[in-house]
């Protein structure tokens, strides 16, 4: 089971207040009709347990058209770079090939899937990203990760140079609200979604000279 | 105008009609051609339906995308410039089994027939003529397949 | 009705242009999908959920050519693009598909919780679904009109955009995180923004829709499950209060947009 | 019994275009079910048509059909009021005829 501290929320009022939105009376009212209607529109089905529906600090934060106040948002941020975990043995790289596997599958953690384990989830990069030239097929509600590496002047994933933009980018897949509270990446490391080795072939996927994104 | 009334009301009566009068395809008439529609290449295909060597041709038109947003329906079309066609064939290389169609030309229709395909992959798609003279011709296009949506 | 020739219209263009690979992937798309335009097979819904309006079924024996979608008796024409609705019988907001379960219930004598409970796809949801789609051609090229004039219809309003935004999940998805900015999409599919009008023929108003990546026939509630499937979100039952307030957050937002509905997808 | 197909046949000039739609599942035998049994083919084989009771064409299908068949052809010489008739069987033996008049 997820070992992720939340914060439950009774009722959602608390969500609005952290938001910043206003809390007079009709607001209260809605935010607990709100809870009431989610709370009976919603059913288990297989893995999609209805706790699911219970939102943390950052979620509930970004749940508006409304961006959260600035104070909250750093503190979203600070508290999400204080989950990162560094790769066992400072090894922060796998194999490219697997990790654009990882990338076209958008497999996982919904109701027909069979289990949570995240050695069956893909990492569904495609969905939003542009990431190798072959795949004509991606999303764009993420940035292009064409060229990733490239971009960023990786010529040796090892040397002391690259460990800036090797860190920066574990820790945007671990947890991508340590840089933006609000996101609309998944935490692929920190909700359980991928496996450090998974993290470890999309690393080589992004920042590998020989992998197809810098070609 | 043709209503949806009218093929729904019609269409149990004459099915009645074409079975008495015996017009319905049936298992006896059954030209259904299991070998070709088994070949795993145009070839061997073509060898099923009696057919010759193909040569390409600019005579065969093969219509279809250059992108199928889902390989579970692309819509092809055949159609061939010349008199004398006998037959006129669908078929997808990279598919289990590469023939899709065939389509018997009468002199009371024009060779130029449309329908939709399945591709498991990106690959070439091929229109193929048996004429009367026994030649056989072809045209092909390459239908790159895209994955789509969010693949959960 | 005049032959439109999609097809072979399309033939003289691709002979014209026989340097593919100069085609960009949305222009490549574009030409995919018109060359489908024309023979959807949604008609094949349409044809059905007609008959089944006119059937006398179930329990009672009787068709469904009294139901009141809203205006008035047996009135179909005009009737999806005002959905969801609030209805005086029932104290409720509905939509359309929650609607027909009513109408079956109380005209056909069907259980209206077994109907609900029925699975997307079998028996009687399939019926349900068939009628939706018919209903919905019935206001092909209308104009989104909902109500906002009962309390009821501008609080389900509210509560649809709170849900819109809701982010929640292992995923940490909301309906906003694929619909919430213009010009986005997911793979080679557009994502209408949903918080406003899309356009014509966009979101909701091309529901219905055959999806031709699995040759189902989809309702809204279908769309709907579905996203929040993909939002990695627990199950929404059948014709809940959320997929209603849902509905109409697009369907005020879409104020205007004139229906494609039976539609053909991916 | 299948459902009913959706036929539109229009004249322009001497002859008409034809339109079909089939409701079919056209299985192609080489997909699993979630239990990961195969699913058995099931598809149709053959479709005629024909224009006032004449055979017009003849066509023999794959599984590569795809689901709900659509098929447009043109048949030379109809005009309005004309009947064209498709029929088609399946490979278990399943059939299904309907008519539309050429508008």
């Amino acid at each position: 089971m997820m070992q992720i501290t939340r914060v439950v929320l009774a009722g959602l009022a608390a969500a609005a207040v952290v938001a910043g939105c206003a809390s007079g009376g009709m607001s209260q009212d809605l935010d607990a009709e709100f809870a009431a209607m989610m709370k009976s529109s919603f059913r288990d089905e297989g893995i999609a347990k209805t706790d699911r529906l219970q939102q943390d600090l950052a979620q509930a934060a970004c749940s508006s058209p409304k961006p959260p106040a600035p104070e909250v948002a750093k503190r979203i941020e600070a508290e999400a770079m204080a989950t990162i975990k560094w790769p066992t043995g400072g090894q922060y790289f796998g194999n490219w090939a697997a990790g654009e596997k990882l990338a076209q599958s958008g497999v996982g953690m919904a109701w027909n899937n069979e289990t949570t384990d995240p050695s069956t989830n893909g990492g569904q990069c495609y969905n939003c990203h542009e990431i190798s030239k072959q795949e004509i097929s991606f999303g764009t509600i993420g940035p292009s990760l064409y060229h990733y590496g490239k971009n960023r002047g990786v010529k040796d994933v090892a040397a002391p140079e690259s460990a800036p933009v090797v860190q920066y980018t574990w820790s945007k897949l671990w947890n991508s609200k340590a840089h933006v509270a609000c996101s609309n990446m998944p935490r692929f490391g920190h909700m359980h979604l991928l496996n450090e080795t998974q993290i470890r072939d999309l690393m080589s996927l992004l920042l590998d000279p020989r992998s197809p994104v810098n070609q | 105008m043709y209503t949806r009334r009218d093929a729904l009301a019609r269409s149990a009566a004459v099915a009645g009609i074409m079975a008495s009068a015996g017009l319905l395809p049936t298992a006896a008439q059954a030209a259904w051609n299991q070998a070709a529609f088994e070949a795993k290449n145009m070839a061997d295909a073509l060898k099923a339906l009696g057919g010759a060597a193909p040569t390409e041709t600019k005579d065969v038109t093969l219509t279809g995308p250059d992108i199928a947003e889902n390989g579970a329906v692309v819509p092809l079309a055949c159609a061939c410039a010349l008199p004398g066609v006998k037959r006129l064939m669908l078929m997808v290389e990279k598919n289990p089994n590469t023939l899709a169609a065939v389509f018997d030309v009468s002199d009371a229709v024009e060779p130029n027939f449309a329908t939709r395909v399945k591709m498991g992959q990106s690959s070439n798609v091929f229109a193929v003529a048996m004429m009367s003279d026994g030649k056989v011709l072809f045209a092909q296009k390459e239908v790159k397949v895209t994955l789509g949506g969010c693949g959960g | 009705m005049k032959p439109k020739w999609t097809l072979l219209a399309g033939a003289a263009t691709l002979v014209a242009l026989p340097v593919a690979a100069q085609k960009s992937s949305a222009e490549g798309i574009a030409e995919y999908r018109k060359m489908l335009e024309d023979g959807n097979p949604a008609e094949l819904y349409e044809v059905k959920g007609e008959a089944l309006w006119k059937q006398k079924r179930g329990p009672k024996n009787v068709s469904l050519e009294a139901c009141d979608l809203g205006k008035g008796p047996g009135v179909v024409k005009g009737a999806w693009v005002e959905l969801p609705r609030y209805f005086a019988d029932t104290g409720r907001v509905q939509d359309v598909e929650s609607r027909l379960v009513t109408c079956m219930s109380t005209l056909q004598g069907f259980d209206a919780d077994k109907l609900a409970a029925t699975p997307f796809g079998k028996g009687e949801m399939a019926n349900i679904t068939a009628l939706a789609t018919w209903i919905s051609g019935q206001s092909r090229d209308m104009p989104f009109a909902l109500s906002q004039a009962h309390p009821l219809e501008r609080k389900f309003y509210a509560l649809g955009e709170k849900a819109f935004y809701y982010r929640a999940g292992p995923m940490d998805f909301s309906c906003a995180s694929c619909h919430g900015e213009e010009h986005k999409r997911i793979r080679l599919q557009d994502l209408p923004p949903l918080y406003k009008n899309p356009g014509d023929g966009l979101g909701i108003a091309a529901w219905p829709a055959y999806r031709v990546s699995n040759g189902q026939m989809w309702s809204m509630q279908l769309r709907l499950n579905d996203c929040l499937r993909l939002q990695r979100f627990p199950y929404p039952k059948f014709g809940s209060d959320v997929t209603t307030a849902l509905a109409v957050y697009m369907g005020v937002n879409a104020k205007g947009a004139k229906s494609i509905a039976p539609a053909l997808k991916r | 019994m299948a459902d009913p197909m959706r036929i539109r046949a229009q004249a322009a000039g001497d002859k008409a275009t034809v339109r079909v739609l089939m409701s079919h599942e056209m299985e192609t035998g080489q997909r699993k079910d979630s239990a990961g049994k195969p699913i058995p083919a099931w598809f149709i084989q053959q479709v005629t048509a024909q224009h006032n009771g004449k055979t017009v064409l003849e066509a023999q299908w794959g599984p590569a059909v795809a689901k709900n068949p659509f098929l447009q052809f043109i048949v030379k010489g109809a005009k309005a009021g004309d009947k064209i008739a498709i029929s088609w069987l399946d490979n278990r033996g399943d059939k299904r005829t309907d008519e539309a008049t050429v508008t």
